[in-house]
């Protein structure tokens, strides 16, 4: 998932979701980066509104995480 | 203060003079001072409570005349419309509203005689009585109760007011209630209102509800817990949470965009299935359907 | 809420829940302190269990997640 | 928690949320301040909406939800 | 969150969730790193089973749901 | 199964979702396949709105979820 | 989702489910195939039981909420 992550943290910045950007954040994390994954993640994120797509899955309260915290 | 006291009382005999100004020692030696009722209590059992108080609250009684003098020459005038009745004057150090507290606690129950005032509705639960059929139920009867004989014995069949509070006991609602061991009154220290460095409490001041604190606990920190984790602020306590929905971020972002990542591939997969079996329920032909999707 | 709030913090600490502290605590934040608020809270709250509270509360969400359950 | 309730206080005074004014409560309510998680505080808390932070129930994204989605 | 994506990320990889490595996450996805923020997330994940939280996250789907049903 | 999940495919594409182009799908996925079935499935899908049907299935885990709660 | 409907043609046939396939099939409905979320997808897959994921979801729809409940 770590492809992901790195995806919503460049979502969260100002910096575009691109091929060069999510390299380096993978790369910072020391991921031994595999291209096509990073092309494969942007292509299918090209139409995506990534805000939309989290805030909707965030419709169930966090009772679960909750009682464990 | 004192001097102010000292006239007012030089018209009193010696030992009035000198109760009120024990009365005077015990005002201005505690921070709240407050006024108790205290009818109805048998004096062994006042010099229990008193002794109980010990620590926690001093409690003098003396007439009534001498508690209000003492209280205006106190500057509490604020409290002489409590002085009615039987009554005493009561110090603390303590937190009055814990003293209400432990006072309206340590109250019990007591049967009410004839002649009484009721200090509240006056009722006979519903139930079996388990008194013998006999001229009872005709008591019962005649104080307002509907009572009748059943299965054996008498059974009221409502709860029934039998006297709304105020109203005057009668000597045949003495007795019924005595026969049923129903004890309506509440005997104790009654705390009647409470000066606190200069604040007056009375009882609906002080009677706090702490079911409505706990709910104002569990509401402030529900609050902090999200604002913890909508301003992603990690606590210890709120750090698994934060992770649980970051991670649950990922995962709906992931199944949202057919994300090809191993970890997603499962529920990707479930959920093109479940796609298609809700497209095929919106199929009525089952010539278009493969045998596992008909029906 | 600033008085339970008050107490919550003193809770975490091993401060004694009082009145003294819980005055302290306010003040410091500006608060101009209601002697009498301070004194109802200590005494309700002897009858609470405030880490029961606290973590009943984390079990079920606030306000918008029990409308949501 | 206690630096969250600390920053819930001030957020119903007037007084400003920063890190000054978060210390002295803290330090009054006997807690043995730590600088940079007040100065995280105040940063994480700089473009928050309090209130309504407070009062939107913190959620978990349910994966179970999102599979359908 | 783009601090809790960027500990996830290094929770996938080998790397150690330190400081150092989650500054230099989010300094390669462009975020102008706060390093209170960054010492608060270290301290607070500190006794925290990541893995354990991410997986009751995604094994349990509806749990969150169901509590707070 | 595969006849519908190739209905699913010209569904997110910009084809049509008729017999010709039904076929070319399964053709080429080694598919031998029934014309009347590819027939019988245009038909029944004629008066379906696809993506509504689609949505709906969405639906359904998060409602279980819910449910179960 | 075209992909992965793709991917789950294939596991019906007795085809391989392997780029060449997938692109073929994809190709066939008119899709703009991405030759990256091809390679990725079959890489995902790989260690993926197909009529497993297909028949937990199928056999148990609710898995989610009963688990939860």
């Amino acid at each position: 998932m770590e492809y992901v992550y790195a995806a919503l943290i460049l979502n969260e910045t100002d910096e575009e979701l691109n091929e060069d950007n999510l390299t380096n954040v993978l790369d910072a994390a020391g991921v031994d980066v595999e291209e096509s994954r990073v092309k494969a993640l942007v292509a299918a994120l090209e139409d995506v509104d990534i805000d939309e797509a989290v805030s909707e899955a965030a419709a169930v309260p966090a009772a679960g995480g909750a009682a464990g915290g | 203060m004192s001097a102010q006291a000292e006239r007012k009382t030089e018209n009193l005999p010696q030992w009035k003079k000198e109760e009120v100004d024990e009365l005077a020692q015990l005002i201005e030696s505690y921070e709240s001072v407050g006024v108790v009722g205290i009818a109805g209590i048998p004096s062994k059992q006042l010099q229990d409570m008193r002794r109980d108080l010990h620590g926690t609250a001093e409690l003098r009684v003396s007439r009534n005349t001498l508690q209000v003098r003492a209280l205006e020459a106190a500057g509490l005038g604020d409290l002489v419309e409590q002085i009615e009745g039987q009554v005493g004057l009561v110090g603390t150090n303590d937190n009055p509203f814990a003293l209400y507290k432990e006072l309206e606690a340590s109250k019990t129950p007591a049967p009410i005689n004839e002649g009484e005032v009721a200090p509240n509705d006056i009722v006979i639960p519903e139930g079996d009585t388990g008194v013998d059929p006999g001229p009872f139920v005709g008591e019962l009867q005649s104080i307002g109760a509907n009572a009748r004989i059943e299965d054996g014995s008498i059974k009221v069949m409502e709860d029934s007011t039998v006297l709304e509070a105020g109203g005057e006991v009668t000597a045949d609602l003495a007795n019924v209630l005595n026969e049923l061991g129903i004890e309506p009154k509440e005997v104790g220290l009654d705390l009647r209102a409470v000066v606190a460095e200069g604040t007056l409490f009375d009882p609906e001041d002080l009677d706090i509800d702490v079911e409505a604190y706990e709910s104002d606990i569990q509401a402030a920190a529900a609050g902090a817990r999200n604002l913890s984790i909508n301003a992603s602020y990690p606590t210890e306590a709120t750090a698994p949470t934060l992770i649980a929905k970051a991670t649950g971020e990922a995962k709906s972002l992931g199944l949202h965009a057919a994300i090809e990542d191993e970890e997603l591939m499962p529920d990707l997969v479930s959920k093109a299935d479940a796609q298609l079996r809700a497209l095929a329920a919106q199929i009525d032909d089952e010539e278009a359907l493969p045998e596992e999707l008909q029906g």
